[in-house]
Formats: structure tokens, C-alpha cells, sequence
């Protein structure tokens, strides 16, 4: 018996050390730390490891520079291992125990969305540089990608008007961004006039990789006489399989285009692409573009990764400028303290890679052009059309019954992600 | 006679270009100014002249060669030399010296001038001597149904003489018809021919038909699209049955290997997904050293990785035999965490190898594209695949029915103890076994490199549905991993259609669920008391 | 004879594997409170005939009836072992991470269901009952070692006193001195005897010894049914016996 | 009686887990709540989480543990219960939401808004209540493993075959629950809890909450297990796991027994999940995947099967590892973990409470002696 006593004692003890062995010692940094949040292992690693590159780059970039108020900056890397819960726990992990600034991260709607509440309740600042389906906008998140209307939208324009398509398959991996982007069209394509027997949606699980009827599907749809094309929201492990199948059925861009929204330089990168010539991609940045904040952007990108075949994407861009946005805000608010960073960075422009500006609005989402690009034999894509102007992320869509009325705006005094319009109340569309 | 003819038109239209040529510059030169639309009106007019001196212009603007000179606007062709450009004049062919790559501009194409271009060189090489070339020209024109064509598609027609190159040419000249304003009936007789072809392209075309023309050609129309479809439906079912196939044969590739490792030799190996991608890595690897030093034969790259692939997947099979499973005889769970663990390395090993992100293995041409066999669409890639995946299977029943070596592996997992009694180097066998299992593997991913992701993940996509296969087929029967691979390929493919992809995948799931209750050991499961000892 | 009032009723049992025949028609009588020897050369079908009388196998053909009215081939394992049939394997099967009491308690005659096994504790008379067959298989010094532990002989007593404890109706004993000492073999042959007396046995041996010292009606299997019956004098002078033995 | 049962059922290895958890109960609280930010004893939020989501896999391992390491079924499905718990939670939670979504829809969740539903699906009623979602934590897997188990067991699926059902299992729901018709958010899954029994889900106060309830879930869940397998069933169930059909002819109806510990395991990985969602603030379908039930099984073997504190030991350290890992060596977290199964099979084939008492010179007493040793056949 004294026996036992002494060892649930001595468990005891244990116990209460291993839990004091947690507490985190919470001690003064002469740098800023910045937080990179994106998998390095696991289903999502295909994507993301290169933007936690691109981060130790721009953040390498800054410190040349002499950092930001006068401190040097300091990366904090985690990996979530393309695990969403784990997502949300090393974002907690981030902001309380690294104390890091602002954190960059996050890829897939659900990784955000699993984090989302981890920095509202924290208040921490999340850039979140890929695009997404919209229908979100929160006072800690700045969202660098593309809302649909900065990509879906004019894609499905440009095949309407240059290519004179009719008939429309929109493709998707089934989850929520495919979902929504391709509601989103469905209605806006009707808007225009498109006939339901017109439009085929068709989804598939995460990482198909047998195409072989889906494909033929496509060519049958594709055979009534109609021009047709495919919009595909396919996510990125799913697309190597299903170009490969397109190239050997012989679907030629110029019978049936394909404008992808989630295939970039970097997917592109792992297919040959001489049977896809044409085919066409919807971005906000191609490598392709000839201006000479791109050209240098490249190059420093290739010298930090020692690689000069390294291609270069959109969500890459995306980083470069949210990070240039935050470094301005930051100096702009002279401290780093998320509030200040919130109020002073909304109105800031920076430059883009594309020859451009592009600023921050107040629903935390900023101005991009859109670019088509079509499919070349070296992998790159060839810009055959580019918005004029610069469209504004629209955060709550037009041609979504419920999210019409919502605008978002974090300015004082309405401060505000889903302001109702009709109701003139903050809090959705109400009852 | 009719073929010495058009020899001789041919040679005469050689000879006579350049005459023409003084007069088409200044179209060829209006190709290089202003946007993609005036660039195809430009085209538009080039075409019409129905010069055939054009067509190397064209030819260079499909293959992206024809630039602009910025210095004075000539519109030439320009291909690397060192690291500058050549440039020839595009209708006489002479050289125009070198230049800096800055000094030109490529005049950029998208889709619909792409399609412009096929039409026109459709319509302008319809008279060519090749018969290849007049083939294409006639299915060019077919797709393009430029009306303009039909007067040359006519005198081309009145020449012909190949006969596949005049039924081309008669259901092109019926596509054209159906496009043009021609008599109703000349449109009847149109619809018939393309009823006559009948294949997807023919109904597209009978559609546009039904929906344009007058009443009689509508009804006709309409009937042949009738007989079109019934026709195609029938041939649909018979593709459901082919991509059954395909995809069972991606199974049985993929679970082979693993029927040697866990059905032969009880290891439940979490890590034969990564012998796959290993041999998917491997053949990238010799794709590379083929793309870099005999970028020639490069269609011979998959051959030579098939070898590569199985020894450097089934080495690093030996190496994990001889270092970990050795020890694990008898404990298959253990097996089934260790080999958990190397599979996590492995991925993580060849993710700071060669990168997070995919790598490209290219198609040799021999595998790339299709070929119509009556109203099925074969892809060569898969039927590849298909014979590959048999060839294999071949050859591991050969392997382990008839050589020495088969014999000891079958001994040594019947009865080891008495195995090593008759002098059979157990030890040796059982890492050799593993080898072949996971050399298997490798093979397997060399296939799977060529119509999914080389990526870290490739294996992880296939591990649950190879143990799905071998389970359900029968631990430690080859022939029931064959059955098995086949049945669940084909019942999906089955599904996909009405169910769909997502929903299809989640029957197939139940229905091997239910197929174990009725038969606990799988299709092949040994009877009688051997079952119980 | 009618089924009524045996015991053990077999009636033209057949069971195939994969086409070779290991029962053919096997017609066999067992009277309450007999004990039989079976013997018999290897792949006669002994195994197998207790394997379809416990219910591991079913047979294609044939009748099972026990107690006269209750059809075997109806039931499933642990019905039938309920019904009061106990069976001993060949090579000795015990719980080996079990201690030997806990072998005997979980052989005890006790409600099998699992609610009430779950809350299940040993009366004084299970304690005295096992306490008893701990010195009827003299394994009392033993009780708390792990099954696993005991050597070969010791579990064949063990598994025998696992069947007193079920305390059946009808023992079916697999060669139970397989690889026993002589001593052992006696004392075997003891336990064996003073069990007959409350239940009904049928013991298959090689070990014509033995089934010498059992002293007791013998069966003789051949190729899956009955060659010969009777005294064991009787049965070894019976020339077809012989041949099959001398394998003529 | 039950007091009994209790006492049969507890040994001293169970006496010390139990205290452990008792001085967390208290300690983690205090630590959390009452101590200065800045003092070294001060627990973050972060820290208690993860404790949290720890002692939750601690549970799943012991209900796995139950099945596997006494009565020799491998689950490799085991996530799925844990994960249908923990969806049914988050329905809950969901429902609790009530019109705080973006869109303030009074009823419907955001995801279902979106894609615009017009009304709730049928089985999403009652999980309002939380009597109700409660009932259902512990009552959809329950029900699920024992029609799954009542079939398998009938026909005598086993070993491997029956692992590799288990993971078709899991894997069919994954994919079921991935599709966005099925109506639980698809990828996205359910998310962006607000309160829980009306209490805010952020708030330290209610994380701690969560954390005790968690600790008493354990605790309770261990105690129950022990007391199980110390009976008489439990010991017919290791003497299933040896030699099931001996066991048969000793007159047990093996199926039975099989399907109580499944069904019993199955509702014990439920409330583990359900515990784990609140704190970990998310379910999605990848909880299916078969990765996270075969990670479960490695927690079991790391810390011992067989024993169940080896179990909680397992499932607590190798979390521990993991969420180390990742911070301090992203890039080679992977090779750690990897090469930490490998050597435990091969050096540890009892795992870390086998390596105890073999240092101790002898195998552990009471539960532990279950575990089988090497070399036996079967799984």
C-alpha cells in the first residue's frame, strides 16, 4: 500500500512537471517574427511547399533591405501535414507561443476555414494568397487571390465573346470552391441566356485519376453541334491524370477549350504539354509576363532555389504582394500590433508583377487584373487577353441568392464583413 | 493516269510559285500588324488566293516561327541558330541572315486562328501529291466546313483517286454542303454521306443540320441522327467495357506486387505504394538522361525504364527485406506498422529529393494519342497498359509455376522449417521474394507514370485499392488477384455512369464489404481442414 | 436399433474437401455411459468425425442425432457443446496467457452468455468444484501458473480437466497420450477410466498400449467409415484390419 | 456488487493513470486560469488543446486497445467511429449557431445557405438538443459497428480479411461524407463553432471545461476497460484472441463476445471524438481516412498493446512527438516518426510497458499479461 502511495505520488509530480513543461516561456525578441503556415508534407505539400519558399525568400528580400522598423525579421515555419485540425492547432501555436506578427498561409477553403477562428479569437493577421471560392470575409484575414469575379467570371466572358462557345461543361473536384464557382457561373451563364441543357456540371472525388469516361462524356456533350467548352475547377492532384487523358482521347483546344482555374505554371510543370497547346488558364499572373518587376522577381526566385528551370505562379504572386502590403501597413502604422496593421493597411498599393498596381480594399480583398493565357509548348502560358482595367475581389457574390445584399467593409464605423444592404444591418441577410 | 496528272500539277504549281509570289507579300506582311482578329483577316485573304505558295507561310505561323521584323516590319521566319535567329524570307525560302532574338517578334496565334490555319491549309493543300497530306487537308476541311473550300475540294475530287482519300474528301464536301446554302437537295444526299460515317463528329455536324436547313432536310437529318446515335450507343457500351478493362488492368498492376509481398509472404507491406512511385521516379529519371544526351530515341525511354524501374524498386525491396521484415516473420501486424513507418519515410525521402511537386514523364509517340476501332476510341497509352499488365502477370505465374526459384518461394512460405531442412537458403529466399514483389511494384509505376501524377503521393492513391484487390481476389492466389483486379475495374466502370464517379467508388467499397461476408476468405479461398491448422 | 435411446447416433455421414472423400457414409452408435476406443489409420477420418459430431464441419449427407432426438447438423459449435459434448484436441489446445485456475473456471459449467460472464464471480462450489478437479488432474501445486508454462503432459491433463469441469454428457477424446511418457500414459489412462464411469466416452488412439489398458469396445475407421467392430482381440485378428494396418 | 466489480477491475498500474489524471484535472486548471500570464506555471490556451486533443486520442487508443489487444480484431477502421462521434458533435455545434452565420439564416449552417438549400435535411433535426446529439455521439457508432460486426462475426471474417473490411469501411465514408450532397459540408466539413451548452467555445473557462470533461471521460472510459477485461468475459475474450475456436467448444458463443468489446470499443471512440471536436474546433471527412485509423493502431503498439495504460502512454507521447516535430524540424518530422515505428516493432515488440517490465526482469502483471507474445500466429 505505502508501495502505491509513493508511486501515485511520484506520478503526481510527473504529471504537474509535464504540464509545467508546456507552459511557454514568454520572453523579450528583438525581431519580428512572421509566421509560415503552410504543409510541407502530406496531399497539400505538392502546393505549398513552394510558398513557404517564396516567404523565406521575400522575408531573406526584406532583411537585405534592413527589415522592417528597424528590426530584422524572423520566420517561424511549422508544418500542418495537409491536416486541417492541425491547421488550427499550429495557428494557435503561432500566435501564442512564437508571438508572431502576421502569418502567412494556408491553401486549401478548409484550411482556412479551420483557422479562421483561431485568429479572430486571437487576433492575429492571416494573408491568404490562393483563390477561393469567395462567400467570407473576416476582419483578420487578407485575402491576396482571386475572388470568383476576378477570374471565373471574365474566363467564361472570353470564350462567350472570342471563341463563340454555347455549350458549357463545368467540371469540379467535389468540395466547396468548385461548388460555389461553378453556382456562381451556373447563374451568370443563364443570366446571359445559356439554356440548361446547355450547361453540364459533373464532379469528381479529390485526386481521380481515371478520366476515361468523364473525358468521353465531354467529347459526347461537346458533339450536338454546339460550340463547347469546359470550365474546369479540377483540383490540382486530379489535373495531371485528366490532361493526360484529354491529350490521348485527341480533345484539340481548338475543338474543345478547357479554361482551368486551378492549373498553373507549377501543375503544368509535371505534364507534357504538347498535345495541350491552346488550352487555356484564367490568372492573375503568368510567368509569361514581360515586365521588369517579373523578369527580376524570376531571377531572384531562381537564385534562391538554385534551380533555373524554378517556374514561378500566381499564388506566388499573391504572397509577394500581400507581404509587400503588410511591410507597408506596418510602417505605415509604425508597429506591428494587428489593430493598427488592420486600420492602416486598407487603401495601401503596392506594385504587382504584371506592370500594375494593386491595392488593398476595405473587404480585405484587393485589385488584380485578369489575365487568359493559353497553353504553349514549353510549359508557359501566352497571354490572349488581359482585362483593361483592375477588378476589384468581390468577397460576396452577385449571382448567389443569399450573399447579393452582403458587402463587407472593415473601415470604421461600419466595420463590417456581412453588411446587408437591404436590411442596413451588420449580420447577413437576416429573417 | 489521273494520279500522273496530278504529278504534274503538282510540279507545275512548284514551279510557277514564285511568279505569284510578288503579290502575296504585302498579305503575308499584313499578318504581322495589329491584333489576333486582323492577323486572321489577313489570313483569311492569303487563304483565298488559293495559292499554294502560301502554305509554308502558314505552315510557320501554326508552328510559331513567323515573326515580325521590328526594324522595318518584314514579316519573316525565324528559327533559333546559336544564340541569335536565322531568318528566311517565308515564300522564297532565301535566307535573310541572323539576327538578334530582340530584333523580331513573334507573331502570337491563339485558338481561333489556329483554327483558321488548319482550314487554310486545308483548303490549299487539298491538290498536294501525298496522299497523307490530301487526307488531312480533306479531315481539315471536314472540322472547318469553310464553305470557300468547295470549289477546290470539287476539282480535288474530280482528281482523286486514292479511295480513303476521296471518301474523306465526299464527307468533307458533305460537310461543307451542310454549311453552305446549297439546294435542299444536295443537303439530303450530304446528310446521308455523313450518315454513312456515323461517328461523333458526322452527329455534330447532322445536329447543326436538324437545327438549321429546311423541313425535309430537318426530318432526314433527324432520322440519320436517330441511326447515328442508336449505333453509337451500342458501340458506348462496349467502351464501358474497355475502360472496365483498362482500369481493372491499372488494379491488377498495381496489386500484383503486393500479391507476392502479403499473398505470398504474409507481409502486410504499407510501403508497396512507394515501390510504385519509386519505379514512377525511376523512369523519370532515365526520361531525363534520354531528354539530355539522345533526345532521339527518347521513345525508347520506357523501355529502358521498365529494367531500371524493377531493380531500383526491388533493391530497395531487398534493402527493407533484409533490414526490417526479416526480423518480423510470423508478426504480420508488426509488418504492418514498421512497413508504416518506411512508407512515411520514403515519401518524405524523395520529397527533399526531387521536390514537393510533380515531375514530368512524357508519352513515347508509340503511346500517345488513339486509333477508332468502329465506335470505340482506344487510347494507345492504355491499351499499352492492358497488354503490360497481362505481360507481367505472365510472366509472375511463369516465374513462380515453373523456374527453381518459384519452387523454393513456394516451399519456404508452405513450410519453412522444413524448407531450410532440405537446404533451401530461406533467408536468401525470402529477400529475394520480397525483391521480386516490390521489383513488381516498380513495373507498375514505370505504367502509372504514364497516365497519373509523379508525384511524392503517386503510391498512397493506389494502397488501399491493391489490398482491396488482393483481399478480395484471396490472400496467396495469383489468379483471384487477376479476377479480383478485373471485377472491381469493370463493376466500377459500371457504376460510374449512373452513380457516378464519387458514389460508384462508395458501392464498389460496400459491395466488397458484403463479398467478404458471403466468402470470409476472398474468391479463391482454399477449402478444407488447411484452412483451420 | 432405434435412435431413440442412444446417445451418439451417426447414419450415413459423408464429408468431401476439394473432392477426396474423408467421410463416406460413416454409420457409428454410441450407448449413454459407453466408452469407445477409435483407431484407425492416419486420413481414416477420426479428426474428421469428431470435427462434424462437434460441429467444425458439416457434412454433406448423413444423419447426426444426439440424445436421440437433437439433429447436430442444425447447430453451430457452442450449441452443440452445450448440449453437453465436450471435445479434446489432438495436440493440446489450452489457454496458454491464461493461469490454470483461469483455464478450469472458464471451462466451468456457468451460464455462457456475455452479460452474465461479465459479471460473474465464483461461488464456493465452482472454488470446490475446480479445487476438485485441481486434484483429480494433479495440478493443484500449479493453479496459478500460466498455461503456457506447463509442459506437454500437464496440458493434456489440464485439457481433460477442462472437460470434467464442462462436465458433459459426451467426452470426445483426440489421442490423448500423443508423445506422453509411459507413466503418463497410465496415469492418463486412470483419469480416462474414472471419468467413464459418469459420462460417455469415445477416445481415438494410435497407441494400441493404451487402448489395451482402456479395455473397452473398439471401432476401427477406414477410408472414412467403419472396417471393423468390437473387442479389441476381435478386431486385431480380423485379417481386413490387418492388411490396412500392414498397409497391404 | 458494483463496488466489487470496481475494485476486481482496478490494479495498481490503473490506480497511478488515474491519479495521474486526477492531479491534471486539477493542476491543468489552476495552471490555465489562475496563475499570471507571465508565470513560468502559466498554461496558454494552445497548451491546454493540446492536452485536450492528447488525452482524446488517449481514449480512441484504450478503446481500440479493447479490441485489439484482447480480443486480436485489428481495426483499421477505428477513425470512423471516432469520427461519426465527432461529426455528431459538430452538428451540434452547428445548430447552436442558430442565425450568428455570415448569412444570419436563422436555421441553416453557412455551407448549406450557399449552396442554397431551402431547408434542413431530416437527419439534421434534433441536433439542436444537445440530450439528443449526445445520445447520438455514443449511438450512431455504436449502432453502425454492431451491424458491421453482428455480419463479419456471423461469418467468421477474421484477421486480416477483417482489417481490411474495417478500412473499406472507413474509406466508404470518407468518400460519402467528402461528397457535398451528403450534406455535412463536404471538405469543408463543420466549422466555426460559436458556444456549446451556451457557453463561448473560445472562452479559457470553457476550453478548461472541455479539458476536464475530457479527463473524466478517460478516466471513466479506462476504468470501465479494465473492469472489463479483469472479468470473466474478459478473460474469455483473450481466450478468444489465442484460440477462439477452443473457446467455441467450450460452449461460448465467440460472436457474441466479439460484438460486445467491437460495440463497446465503438461507442468509447465516439465520445473521444465528440470530446475532440469542440477543442480542436473542426470535423472533416479526412478524420475517415485510413491513415488516421492505422496512426491510432501505432499509438496502441508504441505504448504496448494489450496494456491498457500502454494504450493512453502510446497514444499521449507519440502525439506529443508529432506536435513537436512539426514545429521544431518541419522538414524531417516525417523521417522521425517513420523511423520511431520502425524501431519500435523491432526493438519494442511489447512497446514502451513491455520494455518496463522487462527492464523490471519480468513480463508486467494483471492486464498486461494479456499481450500476446511474438510469434504467435494470427493478428
Amino acid at each position: 500500500m505505502l508501495k502505491t502511495g509513493r508511486s501515485l505520488a511520484a506520478a503526481a509530480g510527473l504529471a504537474l512537471c509535464a504540464a509545467a513543461g508546456f507552459a511557454a516561456p514568454a520572453s523579450a525578441q528583438d525581431t519580428i517574427k512572421v509566421g509560415i503556415l503552410h504543409s510541407l508534407s502530406g496531399t497539400m505539400a505538392i502546393s505549398e511547399t513552394t510558398l513557404k519558399d517564396v516567404m523565406l525568400m521575400l522575408i531573406e528580400e526584406q532583411n537585405k533591405k534592413g527589415g522592417v522598423l528597424g528590426k530584422k525579421l524572423e520566420p517561424v515555419v511549422v508544418d500542418p501535414a495537409s491536416n486541417w485540425p492541425l491547421f488550427a492547432e499550429k495557428a494557435r501555436e503561432l500566435l501564442t507561443k512564437d508571438k508572431v506578427a502576421a502569418v502567412f498561409g494556408c491553401w486549401t477553403s478548409v484550411s482556412r476555414k479551420s483557422v479562421l477562428p483561431v485568429f479572430e479569437e486571437l487576433n492575429g493577421l492571416l494573408f491568404y494568397p490562393v483563390q477561393y471560392e469567395g462567400e467570407e470575409s473576416s476582419r483578420n484575414v487578407f485575402y491576396t487571390g482571386a475572388a470568383p469575379n476576378q477570374q471565373a467570371i471574365p474566363a467564361v466572358d472570353y470564350l462567350a465573346e472570342k471563341e463563340g462557345v454555347k455549350r458549357w461543361v463545368l467540371a469540379g473536384t467535389d468540395y466547396v470552391y468548385p461548388r460555389t464557382t461553378n453556382k456562381i457561373l451556373e447563374t451568370y451563364l443563364k443570366s446571359k441566356g445559356v439554356k440548361s441543357e446547355d450547361i453540364m456540371i459533373n464532379y469528381t472525388p479529390f485526386g481521380h485519376s481515371d478520366w476515361q469516361n468523364i473525358v468521353a462524356d465531354v467529347k459526347k456533350f461537346g458533339s450536338a453541334g454546339k460550340k463547347t467548352a469546359v470550365v474546369s475547377t479540377i483540383n490540382g492532384d486530379a489535373n495531371v491524370p485528366f490532361y493526360k487523358e484529354l491529350g490521348n482521347q485527341g480533345i484539340k483546344a481548338q475543338d474543345i477549350p478547357v479554361v482551368a482555374f486551378s492549373v498553373g505554371e507549377e501543375e503544368l510543370a509535371g505534364i507534357d504539354t504538347k498535345p495541350l497547346v491552346g488550352h487555356l488558364a484564367a490568372w492573375n499572373y503568368f510567368q509569361s509576363i514581360d515586365t521588369a518587376e517579373n523578369a527580376d522577381f524570376i531571377k531572384k526566385w531562381q537564385t534562391f532555389t538554385k534551380n533555373d528551370k524554378r517556374v514561378t505562379n500566381d499564388p506566388m504572386e499573391a504572397h509577394y504582394i500581400g507581404f509587400n502590403m503588410w511591410v507597408k501597413a506596418v510602417e505605415k502604422a509604425g508597429t506591428t500590433a494587428p489593430d493598427a496593421v488592420i486600420d492602416s493597411i486598407v487603401g495601401v498599393s503596392v506594385p504587382n508583377l504584371t506592370g500594375g498596381y494593386s491595392a488593398m480594399m476595405p473587404n480585405h480583398h484587393i485589385t488584380k487584373p485578369v489575365l487568359i493565357g493559353e497553353v504553349q509548348e514549353n510549359g508557359q502560358f501566352e497571354t490572349v487577353s488581359k482585362t483593361p482595367g483592375l477588378v476589384v475581389g468581390d468577397e460576396w457574390s452577385d449571382f448567389l441568392p443569399d450573399s447579393k445584399d452582403l458587402i463587407a467593409d472593415w473601415r470604421a464605423p461600419m466595420s463590417c464583413g456581412n453588411f446587408n444592404v437591404k436590411t442596413g444591418k451588420c449580420g447577413g441577410k437576416g429573417s | 493516269m489521273h494520279r500522273v496528272l496530278s504529278w504534274l500539277l503538282a510540279a507545275l504549281i512548284a514551279v510557277a510559285t514564285p511568279a505569284f509570289a510578288a503579290d502575296l507579300d504585302p498579305l503575308v506582311r499584313a499578318l504581322g500588324t495589329g491584333t489576333y482578329a486582323d492577323t486572321e483577316k489577313a489570313l483569311a485573304k492569303l487563304a483565298e488566293t488559293g495559292d499554294t505558295a502560301a502554305v509554308p507561310v502558314i505552315e510557320a505561323l501554326q508552328t510559331g516561327d513567323l515573326h515580325v521584323r521590328k526594324a522595318d516590319g518584314a514579316v519573316v521566319v525565324a528559327r533559333k541558330a546559336g544564340n541569335g535567329v536565322a531568318l528566311t524570307d517565308p515564300l522564297t525560302g532565301a535566307a535573310l541572315g541572323e539576327a538578334d532574338r530582340s530584333a523580331v517578334e513573334k507573331i502570337k496565334i491563339n485558338n481561333s486562328l489556329r483554327r483558321s490555319i488548319s482550314a487554310a491549309l486545308g483548303a490549299l493543300t487539298l491538290m498536294s501529291p501525298n496522299p497523307q497530306t490530301r487526307r488531312q487537308a480533306a479531315d481539315a476541311v471536314f472540322k472547318s466546313r469553310d464553305v470557300n473550300a468547295l470549289e477546290a475540294l470539287d476539282t480535288a475530287l474530280a482528281k482523286e483517286t486514292d479511295e480513303g482519300v476521296r471518301r474523306a474528301m465526299f464527307q468533307a464536301r458533305a460537310a461543307v454542303v451542310l454549311n453552305s446554302s446549297a439546294p435542299d437537295a444536295d443537303k439530303i444526299a450530304a446528310v446521308e454521306t455523313l450518315k454513312a460515317r456515323g461517328d461523333r463528329d458526322a452527329l455534330a455536324l447532322l445536329n447543326a443540320a436538324a437545327n438549321s436547313g429546311g423541313a425535309e432536310v430537318k426530318a432526314v437529318a433527324e432520322r440519320a441522327i436517330a441511326s447515328v446515335e442508336q449505333r453509337l450507343a451500342l458501340w458506348g457500351a462496349a467502351q464501358n467495357l474497355w475502360y472496365g478493362l483498362s482500369l481493372g488492368s491499372v488494379l491488377l498492376l498495381a496489386a500484383i506486387g503486393l500479391a507476392v509481398t502479403f499473398g505470398v509472404m504474409g507481409v502486410i507491406n504499407m510501403a508497396h505504394g512507394e515501390m510504385v512511385m519509386i519505379g514512377a521516379y525511376a523512369t523519370f529519371l532515365v526520361q531525363e538522361v534520354f531528354r539530355t544526351f539522345a533526345p532521339g530515341l527518347f521513345d525508347l525511354s520506357i523501355l529502358v525504364a521498365l529494367p531500371v524501374a524493377f531493380l531500383a524498386s526491388g533493391a530497395v525491396g531487398v534493402a527493407i527485406e533484409r533490414s526490417v521484415i526479416r526480423w518480423l516473420y510470423g508478426r504480420p501486424l508488426e509488418t504492418l506498422l514498421a512497413t508504416w513507418g518506411l512508407s512515411l519515410a520514403l515519401q518524405q525521402a524523395v520529397r527533399s529529393i526531387f521536390g514537393p511537386t510533380n515531375r514530368e514523364v512524357g508519352a513515347p509517340s508509340w503511346m500517345s494519342g488513339a486509333f477508332e476501332l468502329g465506335g470505340l476510341t482506344i487510347t494507345y497509352g492504355r491499351l499499352w497498359i492492358v497488354v503490360f499488365a497481362f505481360l507481367v502477370f505472365a510472366a509472375l505465374l511463369v516465374a513462380l509455376r515453373k523456374t527453381a526459384f518459384g519452387l523454393n518461394i513456394r516451399a519456404v512460405t508452405q513450410n519453412r522449417s522444413m524448407a531450410s531442412a532440405m537446404g533451401i537458403r530461406t533467408a536468401r529466399v525470402d529477400a529475394l521474394t520480397f525483391g521480386l514483389g516490390s521489383g513488381i511494384a516498380g513495373l507498375a509505376g514505370v505504367a502509372l507514370s504514364q497516365i497519373d501524377n509523379v508525384s511524392p503521393n503517386l503510391g498512397q492513391g493506389y494502397i488501399i485499392d491493391s489490398f482491396m484487390v488482393v483481399v478480395f481476389g484471396g490472400v496467396g492466389n495469383l489468379w483471384g488477384t487477376l479476377v479480383g483486379a478485373l471485377a472491381l475495374g469493370s463493376v466500377n466502370k459500371f457504376l460510374e455512369p449512373y452513380a457516378g464517379a464519387v458514389l460508384g467508388k462508395i458501392l464498389v467499397l460496400i459491395f466488397i464489404i458484403l463479398f467478404i461476408q458471403r466468402r470470409p476468405r476472398g474468391l479463391f479461398a482454399l477449402k478444407g481442414r488447411a484452412v483451420e491448422a | 436399433m432405434s435412435a431413440e435411446d442412444t446417445l451418439l447416433y451417426l447414419d450415413g455421414v459423408s464429408v468431401s474437401f476439394d473432392g477426396f472423400r474423408a467421410l463416406n457414409s460413416l454409420s457409428l452408435i454410441i450407448e449413454p455411459g459407453e466408452m469407445r476406443a477409435i483407431i484407425g489409420p492416419n486420413g481414416a477420418g477420426k479428426t474428421t468425425m469428431m470435427d462434424v459430431i462437434t460441429g467444425k464441419t458439416r457434412p454433406d449427407t448423413g444423419t447426426i442425432l444426439f440424445e436421440g432426438g437433437t439433429d447436430l447438423t442444425a447447430l453451430r459449435e457452442a450449441g452443440i457443446a452445450n448440449l453437453g459434448i465436450g471435445r479434446k484436441f489432438q495436440r493440446p489446445t489450452v489457454f496458454e496467457m491464461h493461469t490454470v485456475w483461469d483455464n478450469l473456471e472458464l471451462a466451468l459449467k456457468a451460464p455462457r452468455r456475455p452479460l452474465k460472464t461479465l459479471t460473474y464471480s465464483a461461488t464456493r462450489d465452482d472454488r470446490a468444484r475446480i479445487e476438485e478437479i485441481l486434484d483429480i488432474t494433479g495440478l493443484s501445486p500449479k493453479r496459478d501458473r500460466q498455461a503456457g508454462s506447463l509442459s506437454h503432459g500437464e496440458k493434456q491433463w489440464l485439457e481433460i480437466g477442462m472437460l470434467l469441469a464442462q462436465d458433459p454428457k459426451l467426452l470426445l477424446v483426440d489421442e490423448p497420450v500423443a508423445g506422453m511418457t509411459d507413466a503418463e500414459t497410465e496415469q492418463t489412462a486412470r483419469l480416462l477410466k474414472d471419468i467413464a464411469g459418469k459420462h460417455s466416452v469415445i477416445v481415438v488412439e494410435h497407441d494400441m498400449a493404451f487402448v489395451r489398458e482402456l479395455g473397452v469396445k473398439v471401432t476401427v475407421l477406414h477410408e472414412g467409415s467403419v472396417l471393423a467392430e468390437g473387442s479389441l482381440d476381435a478386431v486385431s485378428a480380423n485379417q481386413q484390419v490387418v492388411d490396412v494396418y500392414l498397409g497391404r | 456488487m458494483l463496488t466489487r466489480f470496481l475494485l476486481m477491475g482496478l490494479d495498481k498500474k490503473a490506480g497511478v493513470l488515474l491519479a495521474v489524471l486526477a492531479v491534471l484535472a486539477v493542476a491543468v486548471p489552476v495552471m490555465a486560469l489562475a496563475a499570471p500570464p507571465d508565470s513560468p506555471w502559466h498554461l496558454s490556451t494552445h497548451t491546454v488543446a493540446l492536452l485536450g486533443k492528447y488525452l482524446c486520442f488517449a481514449l480512441l487508443a484504450v478503446a481500440l486497445d479493447l479490441v485489439w489487444g484482447y480480443v486480436g480484431i485489428l481495426s483499421l477502421g477505428h477513425a470512423a467511429f471516432f469520427a461519426l462521434g465527432g461529426y455528431a458533435m459538430g452538428m451540434y455545434l452547428m445548430r447552436q449557431i442558430g442565425p450568428r452565420g455570415v448569412y444570419g439564416h436563422p436555421v441553416l449552417p453557412d455551407f448549406m445557405v450557399f449552396l442554397n438549400w431551402q431547408e434542413l435535411p431530416w437527419y439534421w433535426h434534433g441536433f439542436d438538443q444537445f440530450w439528443f446529439a449526445a445520445l447520438m455521439v455514443v449511438a450512431v457508432p455504436g449502432v453502425l459497428a454492431f451491424a458491421f460486426g453482428w455480419f463479419a462475426f456471423r461469418s467468421r471474417v477474421t484477421g486480416v480479411y477483417l482489417s481490411i473490411i474495417t478500412q473499406a469501411l472507413t474509406f466508404a465514408l470518407m468518400l460519402a461524407f467528402f461528397r457535398n450532397d451528403m450534406g455535412f459540408g463536404g471538405n469543408n466539413g463543420l466549422t466555426d463553432f460559436k458556444t456549446i451548452l451556451g457557453f463561448d467555445i473560445q472562452a479559457p473557462e470553457t476550453r478548461v471545461g472541455l479539458f476536464v470533461a475530457t479527463v473524466v471521460a478517460l478516466a471513466a472510459g479506462y476504468t470501465l476497460a479494465s473492469c472489463v477485461v479483469a472479468s470473466k468475459l474478459g478473460k474469455v475474450l483473450v481466450a478468444v484472441r489465442d484460440a477462439e475456436s477452443r473457446v467455441r467448444f467450450l460452449g461460448y458463443e465467440t460472436e457474441r463476445y466479439k460484438l460486445f468489446a467491437w460495440t463497446l470499443s465503438a461507442c468509447m471512440a465516439g465520445v473521444a471524438g465528440a470530446l475532440y471536436v469542440p477543442q480542436v474546433g473542426i470535423i472533416n471527412p479526412s478524420e475517415f481516412s485510413a491513415a488516421s485509423s492505422i496512426e491510432a493502431v501505432i499509438w496502441v503498439a508504441v505504448g504496448g498493446r494489450g496494456t491498457l495504460a500502454g494504450a493512453v502512454l502510446g497514444a499521449v507521447l507519440v502525439n506529443f512527438g508529432k506536435s513537436y516535430f512539426t514545429a521544431a524540424l518541419p522538414e524531417l518530422w516525417l523521417f522521425a516518426l517513420g523511423g520511431l515505428f520502425v524501431l519500435v516493432t523491432l526493438f519494442l515488440p511489447k512497446g514502451l510497458l513491455g520494455l518496463a517490465a522487462q527492464v523490471k526482469g519480468r513480463w508486467p502483471s494483471g492486464r498486461a499479461m494479456a499481450a500476446k507474445p511474438a510469434g504467435q500466429k494470427g493478428i
